[in-house]
């Protein structure tokens, strides 16, 4: 991979639950700008891989391998300290608290010390502003994913770890979502778990495969999406350029649809897919 | 049947094996610990200092009830299967009527101890006591009306079988003496007596009869003596352990109490045997009832071995001097007749001390005889 | 979330904690092996039973254990108590362990039973048969029409409504309303219409073999409700209520029907239990019985099949000897600040059951699974594992 | 009338021993999700301290400055006995809701015999200040001091909570803390030092209701703690889990109810109407008075 | 066979559903569309009866089900997933299916039956499982489910309550790119010549156009259009406040 010195190395990373061999020596790094994808059939050890690097394991479970953010070893150092120290995660199922108020659940995201960017955030997200105090646990699906994501944009971070940051949202926030990681990117290094290949296109700099509980494939992200054999074979779907084939015989009076103004319908689902000849 | 139930014999110099059945833990071990160091100071005395009744030595086995009669019955079932015919002990009254029965169903002799329930005299015909009962003490509490006719006596109980059989016997004695007899019942959980102090002054008896025992009994005293409740009129309860009474404050000098017993209460050989045999040298309320039960085991083996019903005749009428004087077993209903005493606190905080203006006889206390009932 | 969700997750976690809720057998592997393993296991139950049975003719004695010979009747009046008390906690784990349901008043029922069965039998003169199918009948109608209304609250707040059902039912038999309960004094059982066989010491035996019946039916009840489809459905709504409905099963209706169910069950045991005591005292209505209900049943192990059973069988067990254990001379001679505490019987229950829930979490019954994994490992001496890891300071 | 305002005082008083035994409870409760069945515990230590104090810390004693260095004792003991019990016993059972109750159950049995082995099973006369055995005219009625104590009491530590919940963000953690305490260490918060805070102010509430409750009753014993706690579960309980405001109106009604039905009916129906309270509340408003709703 | 009838759901003043009419007729398809919190899992929670509506009425079959719990309503042969995967997660995965099959086959109680018994109940659960792609996991624990198996366990359940009018919300959220096209075509299974009906949430949208019937779009609760795909497409609102700028 390239040169530069990665800002998170994750070695020979083993993960067992119950008796489980989840993920069996997993070992890649992140660069120190850009965004990072994980990318992996479902049940693969994605989330897993994500929570072991912040310490966060379930009770039972067992952690061997290392983690090294720069020259410092994370493993066995308490999340909250990995977190203060500009470690910033957005988990898979929100984990908004469900008691408290949307403003409550973005002060407590507010870290000690620092300035949080409220501006940042309502900017993106004008509809946290205007639930502020609205209880997170009635906020609809998408508008707790954005919760999920405001809290830790709040911050300043030094590595941003996210998943599936896109599930759930309107075609029109994941775009603004993608843009958003886009900018952040920038100055901070982002590793990303996502379905939606269309969002995976445009952040990606580098992709890391899982298959198995073990990398079956790291590098450049353009290499993995630009080969179709390539993409066909690790993830399952073909990449069919950038028009959009119907999933399957489309239904009645849908066929004119694919691509109605022009290609103007966004690219929004995992639907860069086709039916890869399976 | 399966089981093979060990027995003792016949054998004139086997041990006798007695059983205690009491509260070594819970609310009331302080009135189990009496009992047992009566008990032992009893049993030295009754046997001059050999604790031997003929040849035969005495085996005691103590069982922890903890208070609950669940408890206790197992204790006793388990005594008796292992061939002891003799049980005592019973702090706590739900102990004394569910052993009673099982005493009764295997024929050995079950002597009650502190609890001062009145169902446990004439429960049936293997069960004594060697404590005082309610009834005794109300008796004692009337002495301080005199004359009761026309007088308005009011009883401030627990509502709960204590007490409500406090206030059955006020009824009977004082309000059979021709008092007009009121109650003001309260729950036993109540944490301000602020309500039940009102009702007390509005109703401005001559002479108001408290039935009150446990940990909340402080804070009820205190809220009659500052209600007024205290000075307005003569106030009558029973005097309770002595680590009990500076908790009575300030008004523990203004009440009247009837004593069961209390230290320097009676002075006698049995009174003097015991002060010496206790640890710490000062009596205290239940020594008498466990000092009486080793001195009537002691009569029961001396005159009937083994054979529980000639023990339970031998102790039937006897009479005897124990700690409180002189004591006698009534035959028909085994209620056990003893002087009691009115008593007096002076003194403050630990100096507290009590003094008897009247001993009151044991004919002048005898509970009415009831029909032994099994 | 609310709080009543918290508790379920808690039950949750602590189900999941143990094998899987559903027993093996009902999950149909492919090929279901045979061998005499299996068939021992589903035996086994059979076989404890029997020797149980059989156990009153044994005159062995087990220093330490029991004073006494086996069939001494101090040792089988324990032991019944001991056998009463696990199957009434295995009733308790119908609601508690397998749906899910955190009653505090449980005890009421129980209470019920034994007050019911004294009163018939003492005051009203029934036969002890009739008397012990009346208070059954009466028990569980009782834990039906409370139930009925407890039920329209959930977590915290249906724990707290039992509460006060099991309070109010308390403070009556205290207050000794009509004369019947004999308040805090209690109400011995009138032997004079009993049959000959049910007293006396001699006959402690004969309740032995009475406890033990109803220890088996309580199990035999309880597991083939779990392993029914209905005890699929109670599971379930221990996970998800919402779900359970959403699927076209109308959740207040199995959990009443489980609610009712174990009433029954509690108010059968109080009978027993009556007889066995010979009365009724205010102990059993108190809410600490439902506590110690709660403590026996995660003991052993929540929503496992023998786990409440072990766990009920121990805390009696336990409760009851603890005493002996603590006027021993073996405490009385250790120096003072030891032998105090240890000579009060509840410090020590308390204290043991904390290290229990420390180190059996998921109860007794958990116990040979968590030692399953070692197993093979101990055989070929490979390496140490850490099946029971605590999580990372951080998790 | 003069009876009204007696009754009316005196509940107000009782109302005031139940809300500072049940705002600790309320808290832990509330924020920590551990129902405390050891709270009772926690409150005898706080009397039992504050009584041996008085007794033995030099300076300390049963009146003035004395009493308060005693009381001072006694609540300082409470809140290292309450931080002990967080770190040792709740801390490694996290996320094990069921099991933490039963630690408390546990830890309440053991407590309280442990204290009776060590002072015995019987009530102690407990220090206190001359004045709080007296009595103030109001109106009329002879109103305790102690009573008028216990409100004064009640309403600074009603303040003094508000105040930590409203103006620090320990309310908000511990609250996000229950729902999910894996996530709030995933912002960055040590999770872990606010449940031990919040405990040790448990304790130290439930310690000050000790003292007071044992200058109220004018004894002490072990089982005190106990018999009161049912009633500060009710008051919780009908004040909505966690909301100390709930509380403080749970218990003025609690205590005004109870002391006025005792008064006018018969006895003990004043335990029985504050059950049915409590059925009725929570058969009406399972969330209790000033509880959240559920929204899921 | 479904209607909603003015349907309308209001915290306070804020109606989260607004009078919302839609029809669905016996093997129809009809995808829901709307931005985050425009009020389409509210939909599904009145229908489904997890919620009663503040005004207006849900008929099923021609009868007004407004007032039925969520039990009775499954019993007419009403079925959902939910959004957050919920399933028992302390039941193994088979278990849970079977908690399905066994609902649709009566709900009444038998305490006296081994439920290992039930083979053909088993058998139906199985079924389920295969197709969705979760056989493999019949046996594991729920709760321990990856994200994306547990989102394929709702519909298995789903599947297995044979139900008449299926909701779906997202089904698709969080299932990896490989599964999606074996899900669609499940999906697509569902109505054909069956007659039932479907009412999916989706935010993908090649999935929606490659499902839906018509296509009705929600927004700030009320249902801004319900048409054939190609002009809901078309129109210019779903376009700026949905669709937005493509990637
Ligand atoms: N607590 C647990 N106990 C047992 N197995 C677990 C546990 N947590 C996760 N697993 C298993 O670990 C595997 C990996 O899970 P993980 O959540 O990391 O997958 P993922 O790649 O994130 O999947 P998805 O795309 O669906 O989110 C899954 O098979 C899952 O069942
Ligand atoms: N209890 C409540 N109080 C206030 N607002 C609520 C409540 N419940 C839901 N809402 C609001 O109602 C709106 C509709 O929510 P709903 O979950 O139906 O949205 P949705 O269309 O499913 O969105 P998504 O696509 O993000 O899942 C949201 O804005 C939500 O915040
Ligand atoms: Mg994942
Ligand atoms: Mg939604």
């Amino acid at each position: 991979m390239s040169e530069v010195v990665p800002i998170l190395a994750v070695a020979e990373l083993s993960v067992r639950i119950a008796g489980l061999h989840i993920l069996q020596g997993v070992s890649f790094t992140v660069a120190p700008s850009g965004v990072t994808v994980l990318l992996g059939r479902n049940g693969v050890g994605k989330t897993t891989t994500l929570r072991a690097i912040l310490g966060l394991t379930p009770r039972g479970g067992e952690v061997r391998g290392t983690v090294r953010m720069g020259d410092r070893s994370l493993a066995g150092e308490p999340t909250h300290r990995l977190v203060r120290d500009g470690l910033g995660y957005v988990p898979e199922d929100r984990c908004v608290f469900a008691g408290l108020t949307v403003t409550e659940n973005l002060r407590l995201a507010e870290r000690r010390g620092g300035s949080p960017a409220y501006d940042r955030v309502f900017e993106l997200f004008p509809e946290l502003k205007r639930r502020g105090r609205q209880r997170a646990g009635s906020l609809s699906g998408g508008q707790q994913q954005m919760l999920a994501i405001g809290r830790v944009l709040l911050n300043d971070n030094r590595l941003l770890l996210v998943d599936e940051p896109t599930k759930g949202l309107a075609p029109k926030v994941v775009t603004e979502v993608a843009e958003v990681l886009e900018r952040v990117a920038v100055a901070v290094p982002v590793l990303l778990v996502e379905q939606n290949l269309a969002v995976v296109r445009r952040l990606a700099s580098d992709a890391v495969v899982l298959a198995a509980g073990r990398v079956a494939w790291s590098g450049a992200a353009d290499e993995l999406l630009r080969e179709a054999e390539l993409t066909r074979s690790l993830l399952g779907v073909g990449v069919a350029g950038e028009s959009h084939v119907p999933l399957s015989t489309p239904a009645p009076g849908s066929a004119a649809l694919s691509s109605p103004t022009d290609g103007s319908v966004p690219v929004s689902s995992s639907s860069d897919a086709e039916v890869a000849g399976r | 049947s399966p089981q093979d139930t060990a027995n003792g014999g016949g054998d004139s110099a086997a041990p006798v094996k007695v059983g205690l059945v009491y509260s070594q833990s819970g609310a009331l071990a302080s009135y189990g610990k009496q009992y047992i160091e009566g008990f032992r100071a009893g049993l030295a005395y009754a046997t001059d200092g050999t604790n031997k009744i003929g040849d035969r030595t005495v085996e005691v086995t103590e069982v922890d009830d903890a208070g609950d009669p669940a408890k206790a019955v197992s204790a006793a079932k388990d005594l008796i299967g292992k061939g002891h015919k003799i049980l005592a002990g019973s702090t706590a009254s739900g102990v004394a009527l569910q052993v009673a029965p099982i005493a009764a169903q295997n024929k050995v002799l079950f002597i009650s101890g502190p609890a001062a329930t009145d169902g446990a005299t004439g429960v049936n015909k293997y069960t004594f006591r060697s404590g005082r009962q309610s009834y005794q003490d109300v008796l004692t509490a009337k002495s301080f009306i005199g004359d009761a006719a026309g007088k308005k006596v009011v009883v401030f109980a627990q509502d709960s079988a204590f007490g409500k059989s406090n206030e059955a016997a006020v009824k009977a004695v004082i309000g059979g003496a021709g008092a007009t007899v009121s109650s003001v019942l309260a729950p036993a959980s109540a944490t301000d007596f602020t309500p039940f102090a009102s009702q007390l002054t509005a109703a401005k008896p001559d002479l108001l009869f408290v039935a009150w025992a446990g940990t909340t009994a402080p804070a009820m005293w205190q809220t009659l003596d500052q209600q007024g409740v205290l000075s307005s009129t003569t106030v009558v309860t029973g005097l309770d352990i002595r680590a009990s009474w500076p908790t009575f404050g300030a008004a523990g000098t203004k009440i009247s109490f009837l004593s069961h017993f209390f230290d320097g209460a009676a002075d006698n050989p049995a009174a003097q045997a015991a002060k010496k045999a206790v640890p710490g040298g000062v009596l205290d309320l239940f020594h008498p009832d466990g000092f009486a039960a080793a001195q009537m085991i002691v009569r029961a083996v001396r005159e009937g071995g083994d054979d529980v019903d000639k023990m339970v005749t031998a102790l039937e009428g006897w009479s005897f001097d124990g700690i409180k004087g002189k004591m006698t077993v009534r035959a028909e209903d085994h209620a056990l007749l003893q002087p009691m005493f009115q008593a007096r606190l002076s003194g403050t905080g630990d100096a507290m001390k009590a003094e008897s203006p009247k001993v009151l006889t044991p004919d002048e206390t005898a509970p009415p005889a009831v029909a032994m009932r099994g | 979330m609310t709080k009543g969700a918290e508790m379920t997750t808690g039950v949750k976690t602590a189900a999941a904690a143990n094998p899987p809720a559903v027993p093996p057998t009902a999950s149909s592997a492919p090929a279901p092996r045979r061998n005499w393993r299996s068939a021992l296991r589903a035996w086994s139950p059979l076989l404890v039973l029997l020797v149980f049975a059989v156990l009153p003719y044994s005159t062995v004695s087990v220093p330490g254990v029991f004073d006494g010979p086996l069939n001494g009747p101090g040792t089988l009046q324990l032991l019944a108590i001991c056998l009463v008390f696990g199957g009434l906690a295995a009733g308790y784990d119908l609601l508690f362990g397998r749906t899910g349901m955190l009653s505090f008043g449980h005890a009421l029922y129980f209470a019920a039973g034994v007050y019911g069965t004294d009163i018939l039998v003492t005051k009203a003169g029934l036969p002890l048969w009739q008397a012990a199918l009346l208070t059954l009948v009466g028990g569980t109608i009782l834990a039906g029409l409370l139930g009925a209304i407890a039920l329209r609250t959930a977590g915290i707040a249906f724990a707290m409504v039992t509460l006060a059902f099991a309070q109010v039912g308390a403070i009556l038999v205290a207050r000794d309303f009509g004369g019947l309960t004999g308040g805090e004094e209690g109400l011995s059982l009138d032997v004079s219409g009993l049959p000959a066989m049910l007293v006396g010491v001699g006959n402690t035996v004969n309740l032995y073999w009475l406890a033990l019946a109803y220890l088996a039916l309580v199990v035999f009840v309880v597991h083939r409700v779990a392993g029914s489809p209905t005890g699929r459905v109670l599971a379930g709504l221990r996970d998800d209520e919402r779900r359970i409905g959403v699927l076209g099963l109308d959740p207040y209706r199995f959990k009443l029907l489980a609610f009712t169910l174990a009433g029954g069950l509690a108010t059968a045991g109080g009978s027993i239990y009556c007889l066995l005591v010979g009365g009724a005292s205010p102990h059993v209505t108190s809410s600490e019985l439902t506590l110690s209900l709660l403590v026996m049943v995660v003991l052993g192990g929540p929503g496992t099949r023998w786990g409440p059973v072990l766990g009920g069988m121990l805390y009696m067990y336990l409760d009851h000897r603890l005493t002996a254990f603590g006027t021993s001379s073996a405490v009385d001679s250790l120096p003072g600040v030891l032998s105090g505490p240890l000579s009060q019987p509840l410090f020590v229950l308390g204290t043991v059951f904390i290290l229990a829930v420390y180190f059996f979490p998921g109860g007794l019954a958990s116990l040979s699974t968590r030692l399953t994994p070692l197993r093979p490992l101990l055989r070929s001496l490979l390496r140490p594992t850490h099946p029971t890891r605590r999580p990372p300071a951080g998790g | 009338m003069s009876t009204i305002v007696l009754l009316t005082l005196t509940g107000l008083g009782l109302a005031a021993l139940y809300f500072l035994v049940a705002s600790g409870l309320s808290l832990v409760f509330g924020l920590a999700d551990v129902l405390n069945f050891a709270h009772g515990l926690f409150l005898s230590v706080g009397a039992y301290a504050t009584w041996w104090a008085a007794g033995n810390l030099p300076g300390a004693g049963p009146s003035g400055f004395g009493f308060v260095l005693a009381v001072a004792f006694g609540v300082a003991a409470g809140a290292v006995v309450g931080m002990a019990v967080e770190l040792v016993m709740i801390r490694p059972l996290y996320s094990r809701t069921i099991e933490q109750v039963l630690v408390t159950v546990g830890l309440s049995l053991a407590g309280v015999a442990l204290l009776q082995a060590t002072w015995g099973a019987d009530p102690r006369p407990f220090p206190r200040p001359d004045w709080t055995q007296r009595v103030t005219s109001v109106l009329g009625a002879k109103v305790p001091n102690s009573g008028i104590l216990l409100i004064l009491a009640a309403a600074l530590v009603l303040a003094a909570l508000l105040g930590f919940l409203r103006y620090t963000r320990y309310g908000l953690v511990i609250r996000a803390g229950v729902e999910n305490r894996e996530m709030v260490t995933a912002l960055g918060i040590d999770v872990r030092k606010a449940f031990t805070l919040v405990f040790a102010i448990g304790g130290a509430a439930a310690a000050l209701a000790g003292a007071l409750g044992g200058v109220y009753f004018g004894s002490v014993s072990p089982s005190q703690g106990g018999s009161l706690l049912i009633f500060a579960f009710i008051v919780v309980v009908i004040g909505g889990m966690g909301s100390v405001v709930g509380s403080a109106y749970a218990a003025v009604a609690v205590g005004l109810l109870q002391q006025f039905v005792n008064y006018y009916g018969t006895s003990g129906a004043g335990d029985i109407c504050v059950v049915a309270l409590l059925a009725i509340v929570l058969l009406l408003r399972p969330q209790g008075i000033a509880g959240r709703a559920a929204t899921t | 066979m479904l209607a909603t009838r003015d349907l309308t759901w209001r915290i306070g003043e804020v109606a989260i559903v607004d009078r919302v009419d839609l029809e669905l007729a016996p093997g129809e398809f009809l995808g829901v569309i709307g931005p985050n919190g425009a009020g389409k899992t509210s939909l599904f929670n009145l229908v489904s009866g997890l919620r009663r509506p503040t005004a207006g009425q849900v008929l099923l079959d021609g009868t007004d089900i407004s007032a039925l719990p969520p039990y009775r309503r499954a019993r007419l042969g009403l079925g959902r997933t939910f959004q957050a995967s919920s399933v028992f997660g302390s039941l193994s995965v088979r278990e849970n299916v079977r908690l399905a099959v066994q609902a649709q086959r009566g709900g009444s109680m038998r305490l006296w039956r081994r439920a290992a018994a039930d083979r053909e109940v088993v058998a139906a659960a199985d079924t389920a499982l295969d197709r969705v792609g979760l056989a493999h996991r019949a046996d594991a624990l729920a709760g321990t489910l990856a994200h994306g198996e547990k989102r394929k366990l709702e519909i298995a359940l789903l599947l297995a309550g044979e139900p008449r009018v299926m909701l779906l919300d997202e089904p698709m959220a969080g299932v990896s790119a490989e599964d999606v096209p074996e899900l669609v075509a499940v999906i697509r299974s569902l109505t054909g010549d069956s007659g039932r009906a479907v009412l999916m949430v989706e935010h993908h949208m090649d999935v929606i156009l490659g499902l839906a019937d018509r296509i009705a779009v929600m927004h700030h609760g009320a249902l801004l259009a319900c048409d054939v795909p190609a002009t809901v497409m078309a129109n210019p609102v779903v376009q700026e406040a949905y669709l937005g700028e493509s990637l």
